[in-house]
């Protein structure tokens, strides 16, 4: 057993403190502040970060990534999380759909998708599966119900397809070059057996940006939506097979996209601690500091504790995908851990401030605002559902 | 006798203002061109037409022209206010708690001056300038607070003698309904002398100036606004005032006392109105809203957050129309009906956890709809936040409750 | 009218038998010698005691000899003897809760001859054999419940037409107040036809058996007794019932309808009154015990735990007290004085989850102590664990009322 | 970074495993329901695990010992508790003081003491701090009172001491054969200053066992009252020196004691969990299998996500301490944590197996009975209060 980090794990997590720290940072509060959604997100943080390899990480060498280990990669996001959880997320969201495409995809398609992505600071990436009436039901379709799911449909023509309808709350949507958009092709089955993955260019013709969503939290994150009217995507852009969307996908056995929202949060929790750890020490109530109140320690010793048993399960379970272990759900459990602790800590944090007059500390209210963001993502009720099936009778250690 | 029936005046009242938020606060209050941006004016239409039903003279005597409400009554119209718009029951509330104490307090010569010029007047609210004396003190567990005690926002007012009335200075920098009050009453330090003297400083006043209300960020951003209802600063500067409108010091004492306990059982029911708003969205929304081939309600899951919600819901609500009542009744503690304990804060305390957390449960039920800005969850989330984390509902605020039970005197 | 007040005669009540458990019962209940072993028998010296006081009938009519008590105030007389002994309350709840409703649904001749009985001997107390149409239901929140739901330790009774009579054979394995009852109110399944018939059956019936009250551990040690009340099995051989015992048809539905409500407020009120004995101890400790240069109530970690106890325990009680309410004042809720709910779920499960974290807070004051089978800490920990995982109040309990809001019928 | 075992502490594991499954566990139920205290304990589950090496786990190689690293210290402790967990905390107290003889006796006394205590299955070792009127106040002496804390007086005799007072609540307190005593050497002083620490053979003239305590949970596990009425002990039997007892507790910088509770609360966590799954999967409620309702899918993922944190985090800590690393107060928390995890996990094992009519699954009690003895043990509240000194002002990874 050894929990020590190597040269390259500790020469990434310190190349993404100090960018966390000198760039992230000073611009996250004016991000979180301002009205219009679609004007939160800020290119030159994105390509800057580009620029030190943060966008291209998980990339494989052979395409000319980092390709950075998981440890690595939750121990990057985590603090870049800490200079601002919405933009960790805009650069990983980057990484989740590049373990795709090395995955899943042609060599033709890495050579028309990957190139660019690799040459272009200002590429990034998105997936599409959410819709109006689809959330749960893409996750956890019911048996009884085939219809259920997208509803998105593509229809073949010659060597192209032809997408209508519309998706919801999609990642990166009004700022990715390249969407992961998952279509019915079958409409008669259900969404396992009856649907396609498609890559679309943002200048796919009949394909068009509408509304950015407004969200509590994250504001610096694009969350878009998606219309498609008689959109042509040629065949050459599907991933995997045909009615095959769903298994293309499962060819990545990462499960990354958990231990991202898990190791986000835990930037968003160092944070915190640090930032409730100096009003601490610095402020008093009543003639004494508030440090040397036991309401106080009993709250800092509850945010260090849930902080650092979500740094160790995090660290463990990316760890584990690493090595390839047999997967008995930790990356599932450790994401739904992170909903708990974020939450907890944040409003520890909040706790710990108290309110100044009519006025709170702004930084306070926005991790409290981004941690709301985490009480459904991912569907954080439907996986801990499903889960229930791959965990094992016993504990093994 | 036990009885948790509304007397028939109460029920009309209650129907009548639970008929107009539905019908017409609330469809303004949750259009997404008003949830969306930060800035959120305070709604004035719905103002006036509320205190046009009789809810700024609330808790005035009847032969003031008031409904002579007693605290019960306020929290169960505040409730279904609040359901609406938080900010006008926190306006309304603190209006119809003020002018109740004031008119105790006030002369027959005051009453005579001040009376018809609130009543003349739909937009004339009523405002406080006062220290809290107990700011900062539950910190203080174990040891006597000293002077030095960090005191956030609390005005520093300072008051002159000049001749037989008094010049007033300072700076508030929080006052509630500042902005709309047609009058203030204002506590001040006597200047190079103990104590207090408390007057009376119509809006008009010269040298007293209001400022804008609170924007969503100040300090360059490093700070949010954290208040409901409508909030400014205040600057006294030079104030003069007769002896004719200053309160009577033992009229001021008693006016001051037991005023802090009955808002804070009103912004429990404000609190109770919220999270009954974000309820009822949540319900209907989960019966109508349709996944894994059933209405979300009927998932196990979802079924029992709503059943938190609502039992959560009914606790709260028990419980600070008991304080309530109890305020109302002093009495029935000596006299044994009820456990001696300091109410407000029970209820306050209570209120503020549970139903922050049924709030987050409801909107727990939307999945992502649920931080979405353009709907109301996320609003009222942030709400019963606001109200979790102010100044008289703080981390350490139950504590007052453990000093009333050991008998411990700070 | 909203009121919190008791009633002379509810106060009077009240405080003879507060004071006759804090003289007598609690020291007996809470004596090492009691505490330490397992088997805690049922202290019937007390309560043969408290039903000279009245208790066993309660809510019967007062031309039937009883009080007429409504369910409020039997909840707040079951908080105080449950501050005392958590088993006397348990058997005397239930004994006045059946007496009352078996009073409601016999003929004149029923009573003239079971009510003398009942009346001459001070430990006749009532036992029901029902099979509870509800049990295993809350689990299945979205479909209909299967012939195969397992039911645990429900009774299965069979009647068998004999002439004018019936012939009843079963066997119930946990009838609570059996060890102490001189009258069963026995519901049995009709014999090859659909429906069932209720019966009355007196203690000393030819093929009734009662077996000895349950003991701590059976099944060779794998199940734990997780009870309150006393209770023991019952074994119905043969026995004959004349027509003359049978209770009619309408009034035994009229009977079993609210029983249930009834019976899970009782309960609430029981676990409001262990609760308030462990926060009293604790109290009283943390006043007396000196650690850290103060005594530790002055520390804000112990001060903390306490006034949550403290809020818990009012919350708990008003939502118990206003359920029982309500439930005597059904009407209420079509006249919109309160929610449409169901409102012995809402307090039970409320009071069943608050409860036992505060009684674990009272307990945690007392450090190491806390554990001890000689102090009472760990009991009332334990009886408030037994009041939250019992038959009507388990994991999915708290579904009934989502089913309830959601209009959704099983 | 690699969490995996080496092979020495895999096979302690196995050893541990099949012990207490063959041999702890059957008899876990049978003990908890004994009545009497005194009656509850088994010298031979305790001789027998002694023979396998479980006594002396802890004890350096240079006197006979196993020399267990805490990584399997830990993992030997929470397959014990899966047996029983007041059984493993009776083998791990052990552990415990043998830490303190290795690092802070002298070599007589490793002669004396170490010697007998490995060449004797039934030799198990007790500590005494607690006093009827000093709890707390040991662990944090009030500055303005410098009386507080333990009471036991120790006045110098010749070459003796004699001791007069009692102490409570001690562990194997009934049974042990050596305990390390505090005792107050100088009244006028305060604990820190004016205590020594003593090492008393139960066969110490003048020293007695009072009271076995009777406890809602750990019934097997002794604590008892250890009585002094002119007790005399050699000289050469103070731990390190006179007026010096709490350095000499100082000199083991392992912080085990924290550790253990951890591990074992573990050890309950993994049975709770097993217990629940097994429940959950072959019993029906309402036509379905408990495992296919979403309450208990829910709970079922809690249970899991805890454990497997607290896994994380405990063995992360083991390992920080095996390698001596600056302690920021790991150990601490996570004992801390263990405690909330240990009530949650425990208590929804109850939620899922609900009762059965009046009863209960007896070992669901059990281990809902064994959790509480954490709310106190190691005066939990007083730990979080005081690692609030020792916490970073940032967190480190």
């Amino acid at each position: 057993m050894d929990f020590s980090l190597n040269e390259e794990q500790r020469g990434w997590q310190m190349e993404a403190r100090k960018f966390a720290e000198e760039e992230i940072r000073p611009l996250s509060l004016a991000r979180d502040q301002i009205a219009d959604p679609k004007a939160t997100f800020d290119w030159k943080i994105i390509k800057r970060g580009s620029e030190l390899g943060f966008r291209t990480l998980a990339v494989p060498k052979e395409w000319g990534g980092h390709e950075a280990d998981f440890v690595t990669q939750a121990l990057v996001m985590a603090e870049l999380a800490r200079g601002d959880s919405s933009v960790s997320k805009t650069f990983s969201q980057c990484w989740k759909w590049s373990h795709l495409i090395a995955a899943s995809c042609t060599k033709d398609q890495k050579e028309r998708f990957l190139k660019p992505f690799m040459a272009d600071h200002g590429f990034v990436l998105g997936k599409g599966g959410t819709e109006a009436n689809a959330g749960s039901d893409n996750r956890m379709p019911p048996e009884n119900d085939p219809k259920a799911g997208w509803r998105l449909r593509a229809e073949r023509d010659g060597d192209h397809w032809v997408l209508n309808g519309s998706k919801m709350f999609i990642a990166n949507g009004s700022v990715a070059k390249l969407f992961f958009v998952d279509a019915r092709t079958n409409p008669d089955a259900n969404i396992r057996e009856g649907s396609t993955m498609f890559m679309i260019p943002r200048d796919t013709p009949g394909f068009r940006i509408g509304k950015v969503f407004n969200k509590r939290g994250w504001r610096f994150y694009q969350n878009g939506e998606l219309i498609f009217e008689n959109a042509r995507v040629p065949h050459a852009n599907v991933v995997g097979e045909v009615n095959g969307g769903v298994k293309a996908r499962a060819t990545d056995k990462s499960e990354f996209g958990d231990i991202e929202l898990a190791a986000n949060a835990l930037g968003i929790c160092d944070d915190a601690v640090g930032m409730a750890m100096h009003f601490a020490r610095n402020h008093k109530r009543a003639g004494k500091l508030l440090i040397d109140h036991q309401l106080v320690q009993l709250k800092l010793n509850e945010m260090y504790m849930l902080t650092e048993s979500l740094r160790s399960f995090v660290l463990r379970t990316a760890w584990e995908r690493d090595r390839k272990l047999p997967d008995y759900g930790n990356n599932v459990l450790v994401m739904n851990y992170s909903q708990e602790v974020v939450q907890r800590v944040t409003r520890a944090n909040m706790d710990i401030h108290g309110p100044e007059g009519a006025m709170m500390h702004a930084r306070v209210d926005k991790l409290v605002r981004d941690a709301m963001i985490w009480t459904h993502l991912a569907g954080d009720t439907v996986q801990r559902v499903k889960i229930v099936k791959r965990l094992p009778l016993t504990l093994p250690t | 006798m036990h009885d948790f029936r509304l007397t028939a005046e109460q029920l009309e009242f209650r129907d009548a203002i639970r008929d107009f938020v539905e019908r017409e606060v609330k469809p303004a209050a949750i259009d997404p061109k008003r949830l969306e941006p930060f800035e959120k004016p305070l709604m004035t239409g719905f103002l006036d037409q509320l205190s046009q039903m009789g809810l700024r003279g609330l808790a005035l005597p009847e032969d003031a022209g008031g409904a002579g409400a007693d605290l019960l009554t306020r929290c169960v119209l505040l409730e279904e206010i609040a359901a609406g718009d938080v900010d006008l029951a926190m306006v309304l509330g603190e209006t119809a708690l003020l002018a109740s104490a004031a008119h105790g307090a006030m002369t027959e010569a005051q009453r005579a001056r001040w009376v018809p010029k609130f009543e003349a007047e739909d937009r004339f609210h009523l405002a406080l300038l006062a220290r809290d004396g107990t700011a900062g003190r539950a910190w203080s567990y174990h040891q006597a607070v000293p002077e030095d005690a960090e005191t956030i926002g609390e005005p520093e007012v300072v008051a002159t003698r000049d001749g037989k009335g008094w010049t007033i200075n300072g700076l508030a920098p929080f006052v509630s309904n500042a902005p709309v009050a047609g009058l203030f009453i204002v506590q001040a330090k006597i200047d190079g002398e103990p104590g207090t003297v408390t007057v009376l400083l119509g809006r008009d006043a010269r040298g007293l100036e209001v400022d804008e209300a609170l924007p969503s960020f100040g300090d360059g951003g490093e700070r949010a606004r954290w208040h409901h209802g409508a909030v400014a600063s205040v600057v006294l500067n030079d104030c003069k005032v007769g002896a004719d409108d200053v309160i009577a010091a033992d009229a001021a004492h008693r006016m001051f006392s037991g005023m802090a306990a009955q808002r804070m059982l009103q912004t429990a029911a404000v609190n109770v109105g919220v999270a009954r708003a974000a309820y009822e969205a949540a319900v209907d929304y989960a019966k109508m809203r349709w996944q894994g081939g059933r209405h979300i309600i009927e998932h196990q899951s979802i079924g029992m957050k709503l059943a938190d919600v609502a039992i959560q819901l009914e606790a709260a609500r028990a419980l600070t129309l008991k304080a309530a009542w109890i305020t109302d009744h002093p009495d029935a503690v000596g006299e044994r009906h009820v456990s001696d304990l300091p109410w407000h804060v029970v209820a306050r305390s209570f209120t503020a956890q549970a139903l922050h957390r049924a709030t987050l449960e409801s909107a727990e039920c939307f999945g992502a709809m649920g931080v979405m800005r353009d709907m109301p969850l996320q609003k009222y989330v942030h709400d019963t936040l606001v109200l979790q984390h102010s100044v008289d509902c703080d981390l350490a605020a139950p504590l007052a409750v453990a000093e009333a039970v050991a008998g411990y005197s700070r």
